[in-house]
């Protein structure tokens, strides 16, 4: 982290710490928007961190975007922050015009497909996009659709939701539906394809998920700390000593992996360290909130306490954009066709990732 | 327990407290054939218990046959006694006795491995065994093949068969056993399956594994409570408790469910309940090798100590007659696709043995 | 050393009979589930239903053990486990009277006097009354002994004052069995605590639900100010009152609940694999049948052994251990098996999807509520003779 | 406490990256002239094969010129570490000294030791053991009974040592003995440490067999045997103080995550030869693990570059990396049955590699401090002791 990125997070914790109270909180799982969070959130230009200086941002700076995206989720903030920034990467990319307020993407779900039909110099949309994140409150929507076999950027102002759902956090996962919705021209560009909307959800979400388990962490040592049993705080017992200690060492590794991703992506490529860390971060996200739950006792089962924001966040979020078992299979693929003599120089090279980076003819 | 049970359990107790010493157990990897322990099982009946009252059995039940087989792996005797005990079994199954002396066991379920050629009673074995229990150690092979709809066994002497001696992890003999064309006589077993056979074979092991298990823990426990660190014994250490605990649950668990499946292993849903305990047996062995090298340090990583005995036979035993996953997929196979609803009606019928305690 | 007895778990033997009351009790319940009144398919929860409570109670079914004068069946242990067996595994609405049921009458029987027996017994029978536990308090939870609620002597009974949580369906409970302190803590923490019962509508009283994190109300926090709770609600001795908060906490360590409060994911999963499951799926999905029959025959051990007079405590932690590890256990391997055999639960699955996300948030508090797993494992450690 | 130490290590910059093609290509060549194979492993003690890396000045790279070192950075020797290890290379003659003995000497040796053993050690002449646990003292190291007692000239050495490894074929060891009675106010006082030459009178070696039936262990018997006063290292009563400094590099190192790696590398192989999703996935799974492990060793030996003492870090590494290598082979178990096995040609390592690793997988978690003892620490650098 560098000497901006560590005001830049200060700024953030401060603000979302003041912002996302247990009021908020609570209203936003009702399915009440959080105006004013938002709001504040445009006014310190987190929402257009994605944004290049061209495209009217000021940095864009992917490093920053992320750290963005993990203070969001240390502090359960319920907002669209993650789908905005990546709505504004995906715009960016198919030179489309920037979107204003807050912004989602789609589709999420591998099975699902959108398609454009042409017919005269009409152009329109059809298909169900499911598990849309905050759809219903997203002012833009930017979809991949399937255009004469090739895969094609569409920037919707309209958000027709058919279904509300949710995550298992509360936070809104809509279905939306196009029937043969009429498009204008000048909102189709090329830019990304599936995989690559689908890798870089997967690491808003490894970043969120980061931040989370920082604040698991937190949370349970405070408790800990505090909560007195048999006359002693319970954190001086060695079974809940050694239990933390697990958590904590989950906690380290889901940051380093989550680092390197975001280092690896900014750098330019980071396929496999995404799957990698996504991976990595979702297996840590189940022992960790089991551990946080257990030694917080029957509290940490009530509304009341505040673990709950964050465990249920990475309860949904390790399943989101591909679970552990999805991409470990993906990172199965690789490194089974690059084969086990140059696995190692795959792992420690230029970038993991590229084959073709690796010297396998050193073997 | 019943008389039987306690007479042939105390002799088990008894015979293998005195002459499964360390030394037994050492030379026995060394390749060393402990015979005058194998004489103590034959005086004392253990090797025939299955068979019937002809064929110099008492026709023990398995839960007397599990109860002595724990005895058995809580003293890791090195010898093939679930084979042989499975031997006689169905050798006298097939009305015919059991020459004295060790047996090994053949299953031929697979393609590869071991045929049977021919009909009638005598035919020809050809082939090779890749991993046989005890197969030169033994004075016959006992192969079991199914054969129509009943299945059927011969004996070959093991003197007949090309041996490439081989040990699993715990230094158990497993040799790979070639028959080029030898003759043998072929009787057929009404009554029994090839499935019944895997089973009584599991459930003799589980005897072992259970008795083994067992004595983990009796040495985890003993260690920690005589072991001194940081001036208290390691048993008062909360972490160290913890641990002893699971390991004492996952104990208990693996013999709760050998006890059960003794009582139902020739009923109607005995392959379902064989299937639950083998796999539940490999999750307690994960589990209690595990906690037990833990809880013993650098102590249990010497062949010095006798922990290791009990933990390489575990690590060996879980995936003998079958793989641990194996069983885990037949049993889930039998229910995979059951109906939400209908679920339970159909697990709860397995393993509950009736009548008065 | 000898470990041999407490771990030894010998196979239960049920009397054919069984059979024909589990038959019984499924007819029953494949009734309910078609009238409607087994609602909530796409949860694990135990809901209240005053209704349910009430047929189970014309069929016999609450207080199955007691003796017929007070209301009860007099029917074995074994035939009482069947019934409990069969409710859990449709999640049952049950939620109402299984506190009074399982708990506070076994207090009430061995522990109340006959006025006591007489006047609660038939009623919790008869699926009428209900009681809400009255134990934990926010600062003693796993250290139950440092509680604070106290009660001091006045003319003809008792003045209560204090907090008592995590009180499930106290807001259709009628009563408390409340533990409290009614001597100050002198060497022995445990003495000098009483069990009171107290009637929730006396003056004083504040019911203050929680909600949990499921987003379901099911706790709820009671306070007591200067609350009078008559000489009469006295239950055994005073300043007796741990054994038997001890001896209710052994009865609910090591029953079916202990590992089928998930039943309904497990079985959601078995259907929605189908008959093509992969190999590995059967591999995975046999590994958790086969931890759920060998806790089943833990749980049927040690009920016969209930049923024989003996009270097998240690038994019963290792059970529970055992088994609400293993049912946060089905919800990982659930997740697993969902996620690996590509099985599309926001759409053709969405019941399993409802019934994971219940299970995933019910079942961190099993390793918690009734003694934690730290708790059960220094009670096994006991067992082994390491404290 | 801050658990986000872990910054992103990208890839070798120009001055790592050429070293470490160097020693690939070294350790290429040396197993293509059959100096070792995978399935040798780091462990093994190979004397010649020491001398080889000597050779190449990558013992004691760190260390200055004058004492037979490179003055290399530690980065620079981490990249060498984690490429000998990776390989399965046998680089177990020099290990103490070069990890332990080397930087404790060069810390507060005497100008002599150094002379003396340095740059012997950096040519992989002399070899060292360490001679710390006892049969009673296990985790709880500051209870070491081997007592030292001065005499004219030196210390005279009473007691007994048990798991040394390679005790029965290293020339040297450095010995931890109390020379002064343990007093509850400094529970860590009184030991000293002293430079033994194996071949003093007095000294008897018994071999101790391991759980895989192999010999690396011992136990040392000190029966009045002398060391002369030059000998003893640093301070005498500073011994245990001495040593605690160094356990991050030893802690947070590639040993503590690359046991297992050479059945990985088999793993990998059997899997994309009969590739089924399920086994890929579990192939995918330690991948992950180990990549973010070593993202978190480098980036650790980075800040140990830069002066720190990441000694929470560390044990983090030590616990996670450990837990991992006792992973890898449970996951291989069920990838490679013994169906798998029975059917595997003579040069397949797998099966040798799956036994060992089973049978070496209990000690990762008690050597070098157990599971729980680790757990402390982490808790202790959480504040929760």
């Amino acid at each position: 982290m560098n000497e901006t990125q560590r005001i830049l997070l200060e700024t953030a914790n401060r603000l979302l710490g003041d912002l996302c109270t247990r009021p908020v909180g609570d209203a936003a799982e009702q399915g009440a928007w959080p105006a004013d969070l938002w709001r504040r959130l445009e006014e310190t230009g987190f929402t257009n961190a994605a944004r290049s200086t061209a495209r009217g941002g000021e940095s864009g700076d992917i490093g920053d975007m992320y750290l963005l995206v993990k203070a969001a989720g240390a502090h359960a903030a319920p907002v669209p922050l993650a789908e905005t920034l990546l709505a504004e990467q995906m715009l960016a990319a198919a030179g489309l015009q920037a979107a204003d307020g807050p912004a989602t993407i789609g589709p999420v779900l591998r099975a699902d497909r959108m398609t454009l039909a042409r017919r005269g110099g009409r152009l329109s949309l059809s298909g169900v996009a499911r598990r849309v994140p905050w759809a219903r409150h997203a002012r833009t929507l930017v979809l991949l659709a399937e255009d004469r076999g090739t895969t094609v950027t569409v920037r919707v102002e309209q958000v027709p939701v058919e279904a509300q759902g949710w995550n298992q956090a509360r936070e809104p996962r809509d279905t939306v539906r196009f029937d043969g919705t009429e498009i204008s021209a000048d909102a189709i560009g090329n830019g990304f394809d599936f995989d690559e909307l689908y890798r870089r959800g997967a690491l808003c979400r490894t970043a969120a998920m980061a931040g989370a388990l920082e604040k698991v962490l937190a949370l349970t040592l405070r408790y800990a700390g505090e909560r007195v049993q048999f006359g002693r705080p319970i954190g001086k017992f060695q079974a809940v000593q050694q239990q933390i200690a697990v958590l904590a060492t989950h906690v380290a590794a889901s940051n380093a992996a989550a680092n390197a991703a975001i280092a690896a992506h900014a750098g330019g490529d980071g396929a496999f360290q995404i799957a990698a860390a996504k991976t990595r971060v979702g297996q840590a996200a189940g022992v960790a909130a089991g551990i946080a739950h257990q030694v917080h006792g029957a509290i940490g089962f009530t509304h009341e306490h505040e673990l709950h924001r964050s465990t249920r966040r990475l309860w949904a979020w390790r399943d989101e954009f591909g679970s552990e078992v999805e991409w470990a299979s993906w990172v199965g693929q690789t490194v089974a066709k690059i084969g086990g003599e140059v696995l190692w120089p795959f792992l420690t090279g230029r970038s993991a990732g590229a084959a073709a980076d690796v010297p396998g003819a050193e073997r | 327990m019943s008389e039987t049970t306690d007479m042939i359990t105390d002799a088990a107790t008894r015979l293998f407290s005195e002459q499964c010493t360390p030394r037994v157990l050492a030379e026995a990897e060394q390749g060393v054939f402990p015979s005058t322990l194998w004489s103590g099982v034959e005086d004392n009946g253990i090797a025939s218990m299955l068979a019937a009252e002809a064929h110099g059995g008492i026709a023990a039940s398995p839960g007397v046959a599990l109860a002595v087989m724990r005895v058995a792996g809580r003293h890791a005797v090195p010898l093939p006694l679930a084979e042989t005990m499975v031997g006689r079994w169905l050798l006298s199954k097939a009305g015919i006795g059991a020459a004295t002396g060790p047996l090994a066991l053949v299953v031929l379920r697979r393609p590869d491995g071991w045929k049977v050629e021919g009909t009638g009673t005598a035919r020809v074995l050809r082939g090779t065994e890749p991993a046989v229990a005890w197969g030169k150690a033994s004075g016959g092979v006992l192969v079991v093949v199914r054969d129509g709809a009943g299945i059927g066994v011969a004996t070959v002497d093991s003197q007949r068969l090309k041996v490439d001696s081989r040990t699993n992890i715990a230094g158990e003999p497993r040799d790979g056993l070639t028959a080029d064309g030898v003759s043998v006589r072929f009787s057929p077993v009404s009554a029994v399956s090839l499935e019944a056979v895997m089973h009584m074979v599991s459930l003799c092991r589980a005897g072992l594994i259970c008795g083994a298990l067992q004595r983990t823990l009796e040495l985890s426990v003993g260690y920690a409570c005589d072991r001194v660190q940081f001036g208290r014994p390691l048993a008062k250490f909360q972490a160290i408790q913890q641990q002893l605990a699971e390991l004492a649950g996952a104990v208990a668990s693996a013999t709760a469910i050998a006890n059960a499946t003794a009582n139902v292993v020739e009923g109607e849903h005995g392959d379902l309940m064989i299937a639950a305990m083998r796999a539940r047996l490999a999750g307690a062995i994960d589990t209690g090798t595990a906690v037990s090298h833990q809880v013993h340090g650098a102590m249990g990583f010497t062949r010095e100590y006798a922990l290791h005995y009990y933990t390489r036979r575990l690590w060996a035993w879980r995936d003998e007659y079958d793989s641990a996953a194996e069983w885990r997929e037949r049993l889930g196979r039998a229910f995979a696709g059951a109906p939400a609803d209908e679920l339970w009606s159909r697990l709860a019928r397995i393993g509950v043995a009736s009548g008065t305690q | 050393m000898d470990t041999n007895a407490a771990f030894e778990f010998p196979a239960a033997r049920f009397p054919a009979s069984i059979e024909n009351l589990r038959v019984e009790v499924r007819q029953f319940l494949s009734g309910e589930r078609r009238s409607g009144a087994l609602s909530r398919p796409d949860s694990v929860s135990m809901v209240v239903s005053l209704d349910f409570t009430r047929k189970l109670a014309a069929h016999g079914w609450i207080g199955m053990t007691w003796s017929r004068e007070y209301g009860g069946h007099e029917k074995t242990a074994l035939e009482r486990y069947a019934v409990t067996e069969e409710l859990l595994a449709v999640c049952a609405p049950v939620r109402a009277h299984w506190v009074a049921d399982r708990q506070t009458a076994g207090v009430l029987l061995r522990f109340g006097t006959k006025a006591q027996k007489r006047k609660y017994l038939p009623k919790i029978a008869a699926g009428e009354w209900f009681f809400t536990p009255g134990l934990s308090e926010p600062d003693a939870g796993s250290d139950l002994a440092s509680l604070r609620t106290r009660a001091t002597r006045v003319d003809g009974g008792w003045r209560l004052s204090g907090t008592k949580t995590w009180n499930s369906n106290s807001h259709v409970a009628q009563f408390t069995l409340v533990l409290c302190r009614t001597e100050p803590a002198g060497e022995d923490r445990h003495q000098g605590l009483t069990r009171l019962i107290v009637d929730l509508a006396s003056p004083g009283i504040t019911i203050r639900p929680i909600i949990n994190l499921a987003g379901e109300h099911d706790f709820n926090e009671l306070t007591f100010e200067d609350v009078f709770v008559p000489d009469e609600n006295l239950v055994g001795e005073a300043g007796k009152g741990w054994n038997q908060a001890t001896t209710e906490l052994a009865y609910e360590r090591s029953g079916p609940e202990r590992w089928m409060s998930s039943f309904r994911l497990l079985a959601e999963l078995t259907e929605a694999l189908g008959k093509n499951a992969s190999a590995a799926a059967c591999q995975q999905l046999g590994g958790v049948l086969a931890q759920l029959l060998t806790l089943r025959q833990m749980s049927m051990s040690v009920a016969a052994a209930l049923e024989a007079g003996r009270t097998p405590n240690l038994e019963a932690a290792i059970v529970k251990d055992l088994g609400t590890c293993f049912e946060q256990e089905l919800v990982r391997v659930a997740r697993e098996l969902i996620n690996s055999e590509g099985i599309d639960i926001w759409d053709t699955a969405r019941r399993l999807a409802d019934v994971l996300e219940s299970a995933q948030l019910w079942s961190i508090c099993y390793t918690i509520r009734g003694g934690s797993k730290e708790i059960m494992r220094g009670v096994i450690a006991r067992g082994l003779g390491l404290r | 406490m801050n658990l986000n130490n872990f910054t992103a290590v990208a890839h070798d910059d120009e001055r790592l990256a050429p070293l470490r093609a160097e020693v690939r290509r070294f350790l290429a060549e040396e197993r293509a002239a059959g100096a070792f194979t995978r399935a040798t492993g780091w462990d093994h003690w190979d004397p010649e094969f020491s001398r080889k890396v000597g050779a190449k000045g990558w013992i004691g790279m760190t260390w200055p010129r004058r004492y037979g070192g490179q003055a290399r950075s530690s980065l620079e020797r981490f990249v060498v570490t984690e490429e000998l290890l990776a390989a399965g290379a046998p680089v177990r003659a020099h290990w103490m000294a070069d990890r332990q003995l080397g930087p404790l000497l060069l810390s507060v040796g005497t100008e002599q030791q150094k002379d003396t053993y340095l740059p012997r050690i950096a040519r992989g002449e002399i070899f060292f053991c360490y001679g710390l646990s006892e049969p009673d003292s296990g985790s709880d190291l500051a209870s070491i009974r081997t007592a030292g007692t001065k005499v004219d000239g030196g210390w005279a050495i009473i007691g007994r040592k048990v798991w040394v490894g390679y005790a029965h074929r290293a020339h040297m060891m450095n010995l931890f003995a109390r020379t002064s009675p343990r007093s509850d106010e400094d529970r860590h006082g009184g030991v000293t440490q002293f430079i033994v030459d194996l071949k003093t009178p007095g000294i008897t070696v018994r071999p101790i067999v391991n759980l895989a039936g192999e010999h690396d262990f011992n136990e040392i018997v000190f029966d009045d045997a002398f060391v002369p006063d030059d000998l003893v290292i640093g301070t005498v009563g500073n011994g245990w103080k001495q040593v605690t400094g160094e356990l991050a590099h030893e802690r947070s190192g590639p040993e503590r995550w690359l046991n297992t790696f050479s059945l990985l590398v088999h793993l990998v192989d059997r899997v994309a030869q009969h590739p089924n999703e399920r086994d890929l996935e579990k192939i995918g799974r330690l991948v992950s693990q180990l990549w973010t492990l070593r993202q978190m060793s480098f980036s650790i030996a980075t800040l140990l570059e830069q002066g720190g003492t990441p000694n929470l870090e560390a044990a983090l590494i030590k616990d996670l990396g450990t837990l991992y290598d006792q992973e890898v082979p449970a996951v291989a178990r069920q990838i490679v049955s013994e169906e798998v096995r029975a059917g595997l040609s003579e040069e397949d390592y797998l099966g040798e590699l799956l036994d060992r690793a089973l049978y070496y997988s209990p000690s990762y978690t008690i050597r070098g401090g157990t599971k729980e003892i680790i757990r402390g620490v982490i808790a202790k650098g959480l504040g929760l002791r």
